[in-house]
């Protein structure tokens, strides 16, 4: 399998940070656990086969409701059509078993249906898609996470965290209804900022960073599009490294259709595919203004 | 009993009848293990332009009911860097390729064959269909004068095997096929994807930049069924039926309309081993139904040549 | 703040801009009370024709995918027993009512007007896009010439406003409702059922006796829309649009495409109540949004009259 | 309302047997419960709402899956559109209770959903709908039942012993695992009929009803339409009066479409429309050489 951009002149061939990725998989997996974590927030936690490549921290999978992979073959297709792209939020393996947590938000047709999902329900499974995160990178690192962008972060923390690193993070949200509680997340130094100013700051993520006083941080980034330009701005104002996770609408999350484009940097009217050369881009690789352009 | 999947596309012999559908399989080397892409019929490619392609502005995709709007707009690596990056990936797997190519011009659709001709690729086919670009796309498809100038212009450079992929947003979709085939086209795909549109409430404004979109996938399938039997019981040429298709019993259906050979699409985004798993299916199916040979499917439709 | 969802048809005035389908809610007497019948903006008839017709052998009917095939073939108890049988129930109900006209020859057309002219009804929507009939259906709405004949000669019998509904099934459906326009039509409705067809794989025959029949549903609704967007930035008229019309949303993206009203036709098989219901929800959609009157909808889509 | 058939030149205006019927009501429906019974054949119990006209025997109720009537109003409608018909296999109503009982065969989209239904979900119901039964009917009267025929047999059943009329069944199916339990069936004199032989007699309703020696029955049938076919030309041949509850592809199910039709008797091209001048028809209403032709 070639790792190649399968696009034109568009995008830097940017090998994935860690090296060469496994092939993703088919596969199903057994609802263990579902349940509401905040306001319009759930946590999924999946029994998956042991089997195939572990998810890194940033990669994600692609989810369909009906479980089985080559289903259906009598009925054909009904309803929503695509699957849909949700980051890897946690992974534990131990004694060949696997565990995959999902963080989500209810907000549409597939998350709302998730959110009735019971235990012992089988879904569909694709993964591990995309690019990771970095691990090896220079200290201080800082997680920004935004709304439900907090849900890739839990698991690049957590491997941060076995791996010794030290990292902080800021993690802001609308309402403070609509976050996690302090309990689930990661690492020690955390700041919070909300907009109704019920937990943390009164504000964004952006406020704090502002307030914060770091030398050159590491900064890894995941939330809305809005905000992901705000803090690769930061980050370029401030020369810090910036790796940010963006969000697109999904065709196949695999790099067949072409459907995930996002402008990229430096050749217009170039674009990177968010599934495969992304979802976790170096922020300089976008280019924001064509993006807040089209604004998805 | 097991059923023989061998199938004709005039000259071009398939060990069965399943292809992908150009542009929701990338260029066809992408997944070799994922889908099992050695098993195919045939691969097609993305459409190819003389010149890579960087496509529409985003955003490119809306779910519709049972449908996908999409608005690509041929985004490709271009015919050369195809030649350089792909061709000896998909050479390496076994099934036969066509080439699915594009152009703003008939000049543009001969150039790409042109250059396309030193990867001896077993077919091609010409996309004067897709409705998400300004030039060449339906403005050509929707015109039997301009079908035929680019298909006359594309048999000057080659001798292979030719389909023409036809566009539904016609009133006579047979009218465009015979011109395709008075100019030397082998056979026909039918079809791409129908024009539609979706609004973005919340802003007032066209969900697309182009407003116009093309529907693919399931809600389609009866539309596109439709003009494969249109076309099978008025012209005798190889057909390659698109549109829908997502199962064993939807592939019979196309055959038995008239199709030779049938390509997925849209399936493919939700299952990209849903091409792969079809053949199994298929040969199932016609095992179930004591069928020898699923050459025996196409056209068995009862009346299929009687005109009403 | 409340909507004033009041509209125009050119004259014809509505209390909103919600109305059943044609035939797919009887004669629209039917189910006063299951529905609320009196709460619509106009009540469209089953498609009348001179005599009785007995439409077509069973099966006429074929779930797919998020839509509906059909093949009724326009059995309608005829002009003379609708007048007889309907019509008191029909005025004894509020809103104005449109009678659909069909018919096998131009003067058929005409002389369904004719006759139901004593009947005083509010206005006409001759259907020249049915797709399951041998003669005067889409025979007729594909071509310009032929639309036009037929409004010509329903022109000649009637000043009152007169629809056209138009077939999807075309190259250029503007050159259609031009032709219709040309001819003294008040507006237009779009669309009628998109050509369509679906297999019986155990008897390998054609599901439907006439083979080809009429998709209807959400499945067409990004097709229907992208049809009223062509007609509304390149005719200056009164539109309905149809075609997929479920929720309030739906309808609100095509009175921004340009429809002046909606139709609702599948989805009153599922729902009969769906069209009353659909009026409540247009009402809440448009006070969420603050707007003052549902008019301020219509055409309201960004860059509509921009040529892309 | 007025029950005047909507359709043409078509069909005998049948005035429902048994006078007037109400109008049908949308509401909803509260599983209580949803058991197997016989090889691919459910009974699902409803509690409804204690409102407008209890259902009589022969008429129908017209499900989807979705529960709530004007559903869903901000996603639209996706996978199977149309409602489907079932007739009532029973009804009861105590101390402002009533229970609904269908009995359905799992064969395709919907109706494998809803085997798949559990207590407390709740469901769109449409009805009650069509004609029913006549039950003023002079004796003996004989019902007839093919496979899951038997449904609305058994709330006629269950009607008639009530009113005190004798009755006796005849019950066939391909296979005798696919049949309902003896206990379940109505009535005194029952006589089984099963093509593998395994319950009754090996064969069809047919030779059951060719062995039977009564004077002009009166013959209520419902089953696949050869079965009815056969037991129309039964019955025709003794001069026996004969209705029959039949099935087609219903679209609306309220009249409102055409959908339904099947071949009159009398005068081709004409129809009757199975849902509203049915489902319940007197055999010699309908054309069963037409019918057999176009055979669905
Ligand atoms: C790489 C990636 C990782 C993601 N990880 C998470 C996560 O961990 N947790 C989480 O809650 N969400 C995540 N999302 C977003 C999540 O995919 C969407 O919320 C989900 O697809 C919505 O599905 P729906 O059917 O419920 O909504 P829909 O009814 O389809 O639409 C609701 C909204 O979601 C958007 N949307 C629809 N389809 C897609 C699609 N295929 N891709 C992206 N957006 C879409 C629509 O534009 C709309 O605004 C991720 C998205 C991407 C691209
Ligand atoms: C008046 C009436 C009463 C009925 N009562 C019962 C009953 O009590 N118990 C029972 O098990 N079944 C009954 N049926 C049949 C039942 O409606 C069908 O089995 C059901 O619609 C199948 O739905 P599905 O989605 O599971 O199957 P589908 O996947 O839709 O199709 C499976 C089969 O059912 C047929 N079918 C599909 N749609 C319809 C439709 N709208 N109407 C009729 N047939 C259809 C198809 O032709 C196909 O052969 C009745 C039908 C009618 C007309
Ligand atoms: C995302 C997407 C991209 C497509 N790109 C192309 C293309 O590049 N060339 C082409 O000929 N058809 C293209 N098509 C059309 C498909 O090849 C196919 O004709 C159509 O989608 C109908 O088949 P389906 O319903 O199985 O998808 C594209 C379709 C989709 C959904
Ligand atoms: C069962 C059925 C019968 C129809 N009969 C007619 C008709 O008699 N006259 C007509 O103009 N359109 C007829 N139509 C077309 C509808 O009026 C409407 O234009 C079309 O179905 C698209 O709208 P929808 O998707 O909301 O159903 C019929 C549609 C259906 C499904
Ligand atoms: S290429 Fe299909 S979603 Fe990215
Ligand atoms: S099902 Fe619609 S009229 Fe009978």
């Amino acid at each position: 399998m070639t790792r190649r951009p399968v696009q034109g002149r568009a995008a830097p061939d940017r090998a994935p940070a860690g090296g060469p990725l496994g092939e993703p998989a088919l596969f199903s997996g057994g609802v263990l656990r579902n349940q509401r974590v905040a306001a319009g927030l759930y946590e999924l936690l999946l029994a998956v086969p042991d089997a195939g490549d572990p998810p890194r921290p940033g990669q994600f999978v692609s989810l369909v409701l009906e479980s089985g992979v080559a289903q259906p073959e009598f009925e054909g297709l009904e309803g929503p059509l695509l699957r849909r792209p949700f980051s890897v939020a946690g992974f534990v393996q131990a004694r060949g078993r696997r565990r995959l947590k999902l963080l989500y938000a209810s907000v549409g047709r597939i998350t709302r249906r998730m959110a009735a999902l019971v235990p012992g329900a089988n879904i569909g499974l694709l993964g591990p898609l995309g690019t990771p995160f970095p691990l090896e990178v220079p200290e201080p690192i800082l997680l920004v996470g935004g709304g439900r962008g907090i849900a890739p972060l839990l698991y690049l923390g957590e491997t941060l965290a076995c791996r010794g690193r030290a990292f902080a993070l800021v993690y802001g949200a609308r309402r403070g209804a609509e976050m996690l509680p302090a309990g689930q997340l990661p690492g020690g130094s955390i700041w919070l900022a909300t907009e109704d100013g019920a937990r943390g700051r009164r504000g964004t993520v952006l406020d704090v960073l502002d307030g914060l006083r770091l030398e050159a941080p590491t900064v890894m980034a995941c939330g809305p599009h809005g905000m992901l330009a705000s803090v690769a701005g930061w980050s370029a104002a401030r020369g810090a490294a910036c790796w940010v996770s963006v969000e697109a609408v999904f065709g196949c999350g695999t790099g067949l259709c072409g459907g995930c484009a996002i402008p990229a940097a430096g050749k217009p009217p170039d674009f990177l595919w968010a599934c495969r050369q992304g979802p976790v881009l170096p922020a300089e690789s976008v280019d924001w203004e064509r993006w807040n352009a089209s604004d998805l | 009993m097991t059923c023989d999947l061998s199938t004709d596309l005039g000259p071009l012999g398939l060990a069965n009848p399943v292809m992908n559908a150009s542009g929701t399989f990338g260029y066809g080397d992408e997944w070799p293990r994922l889908c099992n892409t050695a098993v195919l019929g045939a691969i097609v490619t993305k459409t190819l332009t003389l010149e890579p392609r960087a496509g529409n502005p985003p955003p490119r995709l809306q779910e519709t009911p049972s449908g996908l709007l999409n608005s690509i707009g041929l985004q490709n690596v271009g015919v050369t860097a195809f030649l350089a990056e792909h061709l000896s990936a998909l050479r390496a797997l076994r099934p036969p390729v066509i080439a699915s190519v594009g152009g703003a011009s008939a000049e543009e659709f001969a150039a790409v064959v042109e250059r396309l001709e030193a990867g001896a690729l077993e077919a091609y086919e010409l996309n004067v269909s897709c409705p998400n670009v300004a030039q060449g796309g339906l403005s050509f498809g929707r015109s039997p004068g301009e079908t035929a100038r680019v298909v006359r212009g594309v048999r000057r450079v080659t001798q292979r095997p030719l389909f023409v992929k036809l566009t539904p947003n016609v009133t006579d979709i047979v009218a465009i096929g015979r011109a395709a085939l008075d100019e030397g086209a082998t056979g026909l795909t039918a079809v791409n994807t129908f024009l539609g549109m979706e609004i973005d409430l919340e802003r007032s404004r066209p969900r697309f930049g182009r407003v116009g979109a093309g529907l693919s996938g399931p809600a389609i399938r009866p539309l596109a069924l439709y003009r494969i039997w249109e076309l099978a019981r008025s012209l005798d040429c190889p057909l390659i039926g698109a549109g829908g298709i997502v199962t064993a019993r939807d592939a019979a259906a196309f055959m038995m309309a008239g199709a030779t050979a049938v390509q997925v699409g849209t399936a493919t985004l939700r299952d990209p081993a849903r091409p792969a798993a079809l053949v199994t299916e298929l040969a199932t199916f016609a095992e179930a139904r004591g069928l020898a040979r699923i050459r025996d499917l196409v056209a068995s439709l009862e009346g299929l040549r009687d005109v009403p």
